[in-house]
């Protein structure tokens, strides 16, 4: 346990999560991640995938060890606290997670409003955000006439637009083409360059494969295989 | 555990024009929202309006009851008839003799003059007493027994000891017509109490209720907002503003409504007014009323959106 | 198109055992998931209670005052005060005579003796009038014009004209009290009316506003179910059973409230009555009426949820 | 035009579809698909995939030229007939569509309530769904406590328990892992055999080539290729 925790942004210490049903979601997970680090999670369906990302952005909380963030111990942050650490982790959902009664760029803006930044910096931050994910010209429109691979790439724009330090995302290319997620992922690969820190859960192995970085592979709850341990 | 430094505290923006600025920009927005479902907003503030109108209506009429029957109020509780021959002089004399005994606190004199004169204001014969030639009323003493001795037993017998005086023809525990009018004013203001308060209850519930539908309505942007690391004072603000702009604009039906009913009764109570001259008029425009009304409002309307806003705000958590 | 085959049409279940079975169904899981979310169902209710409960003891109110002012409805609007030395039968040949004109609709004598009768039961004094020793009222002859004639000016004419009789010491154009009972009867029954539209006005907003949030609430169940292929009429029905619950239950606490403001007015109340003797009880416990409001509030509630859901369902189609 | 029409279940007549902001979701669409097909539908994001399913389902309603569906023409189905259409055609859709104050159950029942069938065919039934699906343990939680894969699992179920002629999937399998995918894949093989006709929106293109069933590439709303066009 004595190594150097001044680049560890994520980490686990013997971390359950047992949810009111009973069923425990994870089970005894230690885990770590470096600031600057792109690791994959996969798993089979009810593996605990979403579990995990649940933890980390706070979601849930933690039954049993825990998880640090940015030095942070999340069992002791203060619900008045919740929020700044919300701000420092972005995230992308299987289900969007969109606003059907504000249009594409007030959606992407949520963020950053939120946090209470200026008028001028919103709108060039929320066009650039757009401009990556290929959606400029939709800012206007409202998320129902978007096609599910759009509203996925609005909700990938919402997580970037606030350039945090840990970026999380669940299935981000589920309901992508290949080209689309190809695009998507070198996105998430240059900001892996400027040093930003993400763990992607995904069912696409291929794509996983070919980018040959750090996988995470869940069963039942528990780590299966971590291709980039330093225990 | 290990030696570890303090986390980094989180940074948190308290630049007081931004803070104004976007209080601003929400009041607006939240307007804008609400001018969105026009007929939903018209809607909660009709009824918030009827309500608040009600109580206020009531208000205005409590008071008046009480500013007729004040005439009334510490009225005696003993009416001594004095006979017939008994002139003004005697009578003074008489009501002297009373007011020295120990169980009575005042005593107040009416003179056969006075009491025509009351009775002409009183009864509407008006013009028509005239047509008697004699005066026939005798003159009478009202009574006040101390506070001690206001138990109906104790009133009786200090009547029946009276009235073995020689000059008091007849000594009645209270006057028939002040026992009404002080029945019928506490009937009318046990009824408008208990109304008001059915009311209040009334507006409170409606307020409540209604934004519990909101929250319930907006649960799934309270959990995005959430996601997205916005801060308990931030998400309630809309909720708040909301409430404010639904309280005033209840407000406003609130007067309208309120004027708009003077107006209708306003020939009525015209001629109820000229009937009994300066006597009774009831004081209905009440600009103090209508402004605190149009305050009141907005504040109930912050007030009922903060209560429900803080029950149910942090029982949504994002999934 | 090219002669094809007309198209199967749906099969339709029309089992009436089934429809039965099926809304008897939705009606308990109607008040299964009202009694999920227990407070915003008492909260719904009560408001409803409330609304319902006012009108309910303002028609009370209206019929008492309506009661109490029966007695001079029809009174003349001129009152002949025959000279002191008119006796009875005298009198009588005067009204015969007033009775003859064209103009007359309708007379009615006063004797001596039934003025003060009148008096003493009206004003009040009671006993004390007994202390007058002698009738000082005269008697008076109560005179109706003809509809035609009953504007101020054609029956200050008639006034006029018969002031000119010796036996008539004054004719005066309706008597001070009748008008000033007249003027409060109809400034209560104004403002009663107008506080009765405003509160129905509150009852239909609140049953249809609350409808149009959890309508709007249930957006997404409506569209799902509409994406299964569930008809208008199945989607609306627990609309309409709730609707029909939420009456019942406001239905039930408006009953309560009534019942529990006149256990509380009770005591006033018996007080008033008592000083009126028969002349003015307030008949409050009317079973009657509470029944028309037990049965009455459920239908508001069915017609009210009607009435929204129809609105708002059909434009709430699946994405 | 003079082909048998009798065992066409579903047909598109030069079908276009403009949404409201002017955007053609579909253009000049012909298409046939015979009872007892199973075609893919593929596609970039954004291409026309939902959008021509939703015409199917009657969600949409089509702006130029005519769809048939079970010999009726949907242009002139009166809007009482429109849910006995829907439950003709069972649908399966990227974002679930549960009902999260209802259990699985509950939720795969709908379509079966809906239609007013009893009590105990019920249970047999939607036991049998969740069966297929593999979800029989938790019939009695709520969506809440599902995983995505799980919730798109329900959703499956409930497309399939009232045995609907037509079925109409919208990437199924997006939020699956490969081993699920392959069974629910499985499952709908199963579901062709026994006659019933399935058109799947999907971008999994590996699968797609797998199965060597007929594919149908739409590009800009219109249809690019048609492995399996009669024309
Ligand atoms: N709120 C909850 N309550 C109870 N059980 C839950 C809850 N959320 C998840 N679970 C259970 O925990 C297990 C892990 O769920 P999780 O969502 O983490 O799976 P996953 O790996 O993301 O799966 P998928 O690939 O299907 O999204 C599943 O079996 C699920 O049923
Ligand atoms: N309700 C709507 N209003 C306006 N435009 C819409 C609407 N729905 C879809 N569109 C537009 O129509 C086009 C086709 O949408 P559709 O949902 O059919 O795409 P798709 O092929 O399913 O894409 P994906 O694979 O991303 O789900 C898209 O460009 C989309 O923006
Ligand atoms: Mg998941
Ligand atoms: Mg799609």
């Amino acid at each position: 346990m004595a190594r150097d925790h001044g680049a560890t942004v994520i980490r686990f210490d013997n971390v359950a999560k047992r949810y009111p049903t009973g069923h425990e979601g994870l089970s005894g997970v230690d885990l770590q991640l470096e600031a600057g680090e792109m690791a994959f999670l996969t798993g089979h369906s009810g593996a605990g995938k979403s579990t995990l990302l649940r933890l980390i952005a706070l979601l849930e909380r933690a039954t049993r060890g825990q998880v640090w963030v940015n030095e942070r111990n999340l069992n002791r942050l203060s619900r008045r606290d919740v929020p700044f650490h919300r701000r420092e982790v972005g995230m992308i959902f299987q289900d969007h997670r969109l606003l059907h009664d504000r249009s594409v760029f007030n959606n992407v803006a949520l963020p950053l409003v939120v946090a209470g930044m200026g008028h001028a910096e919103i709108q060039r931050r929320v066009r650039a955000a757009l401009d990556k994910v290929g959606l400029l010209k939709k800012e206007k429109v409202f998320p129902v006439s978007l096609s599910g691979g759009e509203q996925q790439r609005v909700g990938i724009a919402r997580a970037l637009v606030s350039k945090p330090p840990v970026l999380l995302a669940d299935e981000p290319t589920g309901n992508l083409d290949p080209e689309l997620s190809r695009e998507i992922m070198e996105l998430f690969l240059q900001f892996n360059q400027v040093g930003v820190t993400l763990l992607i859960a995904t069912h696409d192995i291929d794509l996983v494969r070919r980018l040959g970085r750090r996988v995470i592979r869940l069963h039942q709850g528990r780590i299966d295989s971590d291709s980039g341990a330093a225990t | 555990m290990n030696g570890r430094k303090r986390p980094p505290s989180f940074r948190r923006n308290r630049n007081p024009l931004t803070w104004l600025l976007r209080h601003a920009q929400m009041a607006l927005s939240a307007l804008g929202r609400l001018s969105r479902s026009p007929l939903g907003t018209l809607m909660t503030a009709a009824v918030i309006g009827i309500a608040l109108a009600l109580p206020g209506g009531l208000h205005l009429l409590v008071d008046n009851v009480r500013g007729l029957s004040t005439t009334w109020q510490g009225a005696a509780s003993i009416s001594l008839f004095l006979a017939d021959d008994v002139d003004d002089v005697q009578a003074e004399r008489v009501r002297q003799l009373v007011d020295q005994r120990a169980d009575v606190a005042e005593t107040r004199l009416i003179s056969r003059a006075d009491a025509l004169d009351e009775f002409r204001r009183l009864s509407g014969f008006g013009e028509a007493v005239d047509l008697i030639d004699e005066n026939p009323l005798p003159p009478v003493v009202l009574v006040r027994p101390v506070e001690s001795s206001t138990e109906s037993e104790a009133v009786a017998r200090i009547a029946a000891e009276l009235q073995a005086y020689r000059e008091i023809e007849l000594a009645q525990v209270d006057l028939k017509w002040v026992q009404r009018l002080a029945a019928i004013t506490a009937t009318i203001e046990r009824g408008t109490l208990i109304l008001a308060v059915m009311l209040a209850g009334a507006v409170l519930l409606i307020i409540g209720n209604t934004i519990r539908l909101e929250i319930q309505n907006r649960q799934h942007e309270i959990e995005v907002m959430k996601l997205v690391g916005g801060t308990h004072a931030f998400i309630r603000r809309p909720f708040l503003y909301e409430g404010i702009w639904h309280g005033l604009f209840g407000a406003t039906i609130a007067v309208l409504l309120i004027v708009g009913s003077l107006y209708l009764l306003d020939d009525s109570v015209q001629r109820l007014a000229g009937l009994y001259a300066s006597d009774f008029a009831l004081d209905l425009a009440d600009p103090l009323g209508l402004a605190g009304i149009l305050i009141g409002g907005p504040l109930l309307g912050l007030g009922g959106a903060w209560l429900a806003v803080s029950r149910h705000l942090s029982r949504i958590e994002p999934q």
